[in-house]
């Protein structure tokens, strides 16, 4: 098969797999802050919620977690008498891969912000900040410096994740990869899935330099 | 209830169709409908029904269960075959198309011509995918079959194409598949390589539905379609279009499609 | 719709091939570990040739999906063998059992992924432990088993615990080669009756029973590694 | 009387670092405190200042009675604004530049506008002679500069007292003397300020009065030559002498 | 002449930080270096070691000849089994007891006898007074008794030269005096040892010769009352005053 046939294909479904990384990652990131923000107050109740939450997303492989997106939530849903059900494919690919990719990103974010120095609260509130000034101005910048690193990792393991969705019958890069191959009967398979891991590989490369361009920029503010 | 939605004409009933993925001819994905020998059946269908409308989708086979299961889907499409169980499960209309069973070897290797000979000759059966009716198939078999049992290994989703590459670089003896499935590979390089049997049955297939009252007026509807598209020819045009061979042409044909697997 | 009562007979039939899931993950994570060793010792070590080699292999194998990863070892793997064979290699493909390349596949990612935290966590050893070990006469490889490798490993247990329950977590797919651990079982209990929920719904809380158990395994070690091995907690 | 603490303690894991501590301050006096490491000495200003809140305890501060076991968030906030803290470690803000350390707390503890804010962060720039650097992170900083533009921060708030927690036990030897001068020249313009130290001779020579602090109390106190020169307790004795050069 | 060093140069990313230095000790001599930091005192205590490997130089240690630029794997271990370093930070083996940081260089650096090494530990612990610490991690011992199993885990192994670098430049001041009096002792005992140090009253009463050192040169030598009383450089004066407390 012709090289550049296989690239066009597996390209199509490039726009898929990156909406999926990007939305993923920004709603996991929400939730994700929201968990570690209820682990980190000071409440017996709201530390095991989110134990408990952890617990369960942590130890669900994402596959299951798509298969639960997109076909438990509108059950759930439907209790409380809203249909979900015609809502797009990639609307539960993102909410399964959210919830999925949230439990990392919280322990990301907690750990980061434990381990940002209790004297920069102290120093910015001394200089008469609110509380409330004093974490977005000062802790949150640095706890996000911190966690940069894990969360690089994280957008990574999510751009693998993405290929999962062909089990909810999404077509992205990973699924166009198998039906091109289904299209002549696999007999193509290795050359396509070889190219597949190249062009997953390059955009896993193009976020590493991402990555690195930050770091680069604040070189200076070492936490 | 479930995804049945009132259109701008409320006498019109949307139906939510699934099929795998990768199950060519039958189904594949077309631009967000379904490809293939179903694709086909199935908009003839929603020509004919005008009280209906087809929404298709394609996905992973067990995630079309799961869906149908859970009632995102109302009607799952395939080559799905009688098993006990899944007509328990669900809805399941009058035949809808005929197999034609085939053993697949290596050209040169050892050949079978049915399944007893796979036992007694101790040939190693290239895995099936476990979501496959084949693999029912042959579960059903042994267990009909306990003398001259077959050793059945389980896999996940995987093309005609890759198991019968198995068999042709001598990884396994032999692979059980439709004649469909078979025959676009057997053009290819590997495929050359292959030997194909007669024909070792007839297989209906058949539809699977949610079970709903909806579903169950809908399955009326079905099968008044099905057998009006069955005496004029059209699943019999269809077959040959995609699945290469008449079936309905074979002996024994009519007397199988008209069974009820369920007596 | 939910048959409770086949959820509950499957649910024994499903925890049987439990043990398949947890080997393959640990025999994976060993050869995994043993690679990654090497790795770590070529990247430190600034091994010429080598250090770039192996930097390309992390970087490709973190850089893609770990089915896509399968499947290329799958189908690539018969194929080399065919080639070298060809090149008049005596190589026998056709005996290569499955789970042989199931265990390949994933020990190989699982080496680049634990490399990278190995060497994050020596990187976090402050270096002059090292320093001071040698300047009282050790020499360099006792002054690293001695003092950097007992310190490196606390840092290293949380991120290799994350590792691991990854890895069990990705199996989840190797029955898209035929090896019937938790998944493939779930779906080979379901498809007689095309019944998925019930069988994923046992296989759901396996994983995370799994999940959990090896969690606080790795948190016991944890401990015990921090009071026995590194002293690295304050002792109040 | 600026600040009039009465029987302040404090209790940290069973452990009473404060024992019921008074301490006054009139307005321009500069107080140096020493003691022991562990003495409570950085606790006590920590709960001047709130970071902390005392297990009892009264404070009079300007106009305003605060009970230091209950301060109310308003309270605090205000006795924050009108005062400021130099901390052993420097704690400039990580992700903030020179000029912005300084401007920060301006803007968000007193409301300024930015242009003015800046302009004034500046001005304290350049009196420490550090206006070369006002883009540079704190790690690009020696430490010696740090602290100087940690005590900008502080005074260019106006705050009717400055505490210093051991401002140079953390820089190179060379470093201190840059720094201390700095403190010096504040203290001649009449800041109040409340010095813990380990520097005798900035006690010695800059201080107005001198507490030594041991155990979480007060022992001994007076001007540089009572407590150096003449010191009437033992404690106070031992604690020179260890410090003092005999070897 | 113990050491004899000649001509050691090192370069650090295109900084020339020591620039050709000569460096002489006889046995029993205590030599202070002090100096700016940054000078490259660190560097150089290093590169005598081995921790750093220089651009060129050459040593003359004992009887060995030493190309400072190439040294063998052997020499490299040779030497340092004939010297000992005692570092700013400590550090003591963070994951071995007080006792075990002493014995392991007698058990690993001179392949001594597991129990012969115990008791020497034990024997030195004595001397330092730390006996009752010997089964305690470092977390749980303060800065000085790190830093003097520091110096136990330096001078049990009988070396030739300590080299120490700024031993109590990390602790807290009433700590600082029992660091330089187990220093002192050692000096006395006719140890030979080379101290960079901040410390000047110590360079004052116990070094036999204190060495000037500024941007990689060595700028002026001589006995304590030469270099601090009667100084020929500038440098050297203005770091001087710099130190002395004149504010
Ligand atoms: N969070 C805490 N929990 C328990 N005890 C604490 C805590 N913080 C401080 N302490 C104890 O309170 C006592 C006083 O500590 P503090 O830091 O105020 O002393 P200090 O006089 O400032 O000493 P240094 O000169 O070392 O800075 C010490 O014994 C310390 O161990
Ligand atoms: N790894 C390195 N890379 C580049 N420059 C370095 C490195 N290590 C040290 N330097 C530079 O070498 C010079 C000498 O450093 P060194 O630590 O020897 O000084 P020092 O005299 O010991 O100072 P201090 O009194 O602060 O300990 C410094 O200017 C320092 O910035
Ligand atoms: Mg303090
Ligand atoms: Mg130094």
């Amino acid at each position: 098969m012709k090289l550049s046939r296989i690239i066009t294909t597996l390209l199509s479904g490039l726009p898929v797999t990156l909406t999926l990384l990007v939305f993923s990652f920004i709603f996991a990131a929400a939730i994700g802050l929201g968990i570690a923000w209820l682990s980190l107050r000071n409440s017996a109740v709201c530390y095991n919620i989110s134990r408990l939450y952890l617990g369960l997303v942590r130890g669900t492989p994402p596959l299951l977690m798509l298969l639960l997106a997109y076909y438990g939530l509108p059950k759930l849903f439907l209790l409380v008498g809203i249909n979900i059900n015609d809502w797009s494919k990639l609307l539960f690919g993102i909410v399964g891969l959210s919830v999925g990719w949230s439990g990392y990103l919280s322990e990301a974010f907690r750990s980061a912000y434990l381990s940002v120095d209790q004297g920069q609260y102290e120093a910015a509130l001394v200089v008469g900040m609110n509380p409330s000034d004093a974490f977005w101005r000062i802790i949150m910048p640095q706890t996000v410096l911190i966690a940069l690193p894990n969360i690089e990792n994280l957008v990574i393991g999510l751009v693998k994740a993405t290929s999962l969705v062909y089990v909810i019958g999404l077509v992205d890069m990973y699924s166009s990869a198998t039906d091109l191959s289904n299209q002549n009967q696999g007999v193509y398979q290795l050359e396509i899935f070889v190219v597949l891991a190249l062009i997953y590989w390059m955009i896993v490369l193009a976020i590493e330099w991402v990555f690195r361009s930050i770091k680069k920029e604040y070189q200076y503010v070492t936490v | 209830h479930n995804s049945s939605k009132a259109n701008s004409n409320s006498s019109v009933t949307t139906i939510s169709v699934a099929g795998p993925d990768n199950n060519r001819p039958y189904t594949y994905p077309d631009n967000g409908k379904i490809g293939g020998y179903y694709g086909a059946l199935l908009g003839r269908i929603d020509q004919d029904l005008k009280q209906y409308k087809f929404k298709q989708t394609t996905t992973a086979q067990n995630s079309v269960f799961v869906g149908l299961q859970s009632g995102k889907y109302d009607l799952a499409v395939s080559n799905w075959w009688y098993s006990k169980d899944r007509f328990n499960t669900y809805l399941h209309s009058t035949s809808n198309g005929l197999d034609d069973l085939r053993l697949i070897t290596k050209k040169g290797g050892k050949t079978a011509n049915s399944l007893k000979d796979i036992a007694t000759k101790k040939l190693t059966l290239a895995p099936i995918s476990t979501d496959d009716a084949r693999y029912a198939f042959i579960q059903d078999y042994n267990k009909k079959n306990p003398k001259y049992k077959i050793n059945l290994k389980g896999i996940g989703d995987q093309s005609a194409g890759d198991a019968l590459k198995q068999v042709s670089n001598g990884q396994y003896d032999v692979a059980i598949y439709p004649y469909a499935a078979y025959k676009p590979v057997s053009s290819t390089s590997e495929g050359t390589k292959l030997r194909v049997s007669k024909s070792i049955g007839l297989e209906n297939s058949y539809f699977l539905l949610n079970k709903s009252d909806k579903n169950e007026k809908l399955l009326k509807a079905l099968n008044k379609e099905l057998k009006k598209l069955k005496d004029n020819g059209y699943l019999g045009k269809i077959t040959k279009k995609y699945l290469y061979e008449n079936t309905f042409e074979f002996p024994g044909a009519n007397s199988t499609f008209n069974t009820d697997p369920t007596k | 719709m939910f048959d409770f009562r086949f959820a509950i007979n499957s649910f024994p039939k499903i925890l049987s091939v439990a043990p398949t899931t947890i080997v393959l993950s640990i025999i994976a994570t060993l050869i995994g570990l043993i690679l990654a060793i090497l790795i770590v010792i070529i990247r430190e070590r600034k091994i010429k040739v080598l250090d770039s080699i192996a930097a390309i292999y992390v970087s490709f194998i973190r850089g893609t999906p770990i089915i896509v990863q399968l499947y290329v070892v799958y189908y690539g793997l018969p194929q080399l063998l065919v080639a070298l064979r060809g090149m008049g290699i005596n190589t026998n493909s056709n005996g290569l059992p499955v789970i042989l390349i199931a265990i390949l596949a994933y020990s190989f990612n699982a080496s680049a992924n634990i490399s990278e935290s190995i060497r994050s966590a020596y990187h976090s050893v402050d270096y002059q432990q090292y320093e001071a070990a040698v300047s009282v006469g050790m020499k360099p490889t006792r002054a690293m088993t001695r003092i950097v490798v007992p310190q490196l490993i606390t840092n290293l247990i949380p991120n290799f615990s994350n590792l691991f329950l990854d890895l069990i977590k990705d199996t989840a797919i190797v029955y898209n080669i035929g090896i019937v651990e938790i998944m493939a079982k779930a779906n080979i209990m379901s498809s007689l009756g095309f019944k998925y929920i019930e069988t994923y719904l046992d296989a759901l809380i396996i994983y995370v029973f799994i999940c959990w158990f090896f969690a606080k395994l790795f948190q016991i070690f944890e401990i015990i590694a921090r009071k026995r091995i590194s002293h690295t907690q304050e002792f109040v | 009387m600026l600040l009039d603490i009465k029987n302040i303690k404090k209790t940290l894991k069973n452990n009473h670092v404060l024992k019921g501590i008074d301490l006054s301050i009139e307005k321009g006096e500069v107080v140096a405190i020493i003691g022991p490491s562990g003495s409570g000495k950085t606790t006590l200003l920590r709960n001047i200042n709130f970071l902390e809140t005392a297990d009892s305890g009264m404070m009079k501060f300007r106009d305003q009675q605060i009970d230091m076991a209950k301060p109310s968030k308003e309270k605090i906030l205000w006795t924050r604004r009108h005062m400021a803290m130099v901390f052993q470690n420097y704690n400039l803000f990580k992700n903030k530049t020179a000029l912005e350390n300084i401007s920060e707390g301006l803007i968000f503890g007193q409301n300024m506008e930015k242009k003015t804010a800046e302009s004034l962060a500046e001005a304290a720039l350049n009196q420490v002679g550090l206006i070369d650097k006002k883009d540079f992170y704190p790690s690009q900083l020696s430490g010696g500069q740090q602290q100087r533009i940690g005590i900008a921060r502080a005074t260019v708030l106006n705050p009717d007292i400055v505490l210093f927690d051991e401002p140079t036990s953390a820089l190179d030897p060379e470093l201190v003397g840059t720094v201390l001068r700095d403190m010096k020249q504040l203290a001649e313009k009449g800041q109040t300020m409340i010095v813990v130290t380990h520097q005798m001779s900035f006690a010695r020579n800059v201080a107005d009065r001198v507490i030594f602090f041991a155990d979480g109390e007060i022992i001994e106190q007076g001007n540089a030559e009572e407590v150096f020169d003449h010191p009437q307790n033992d404690r106070t004795r031992k604690f020179l002498s260890a410090i003092a050069e005999d070897y």
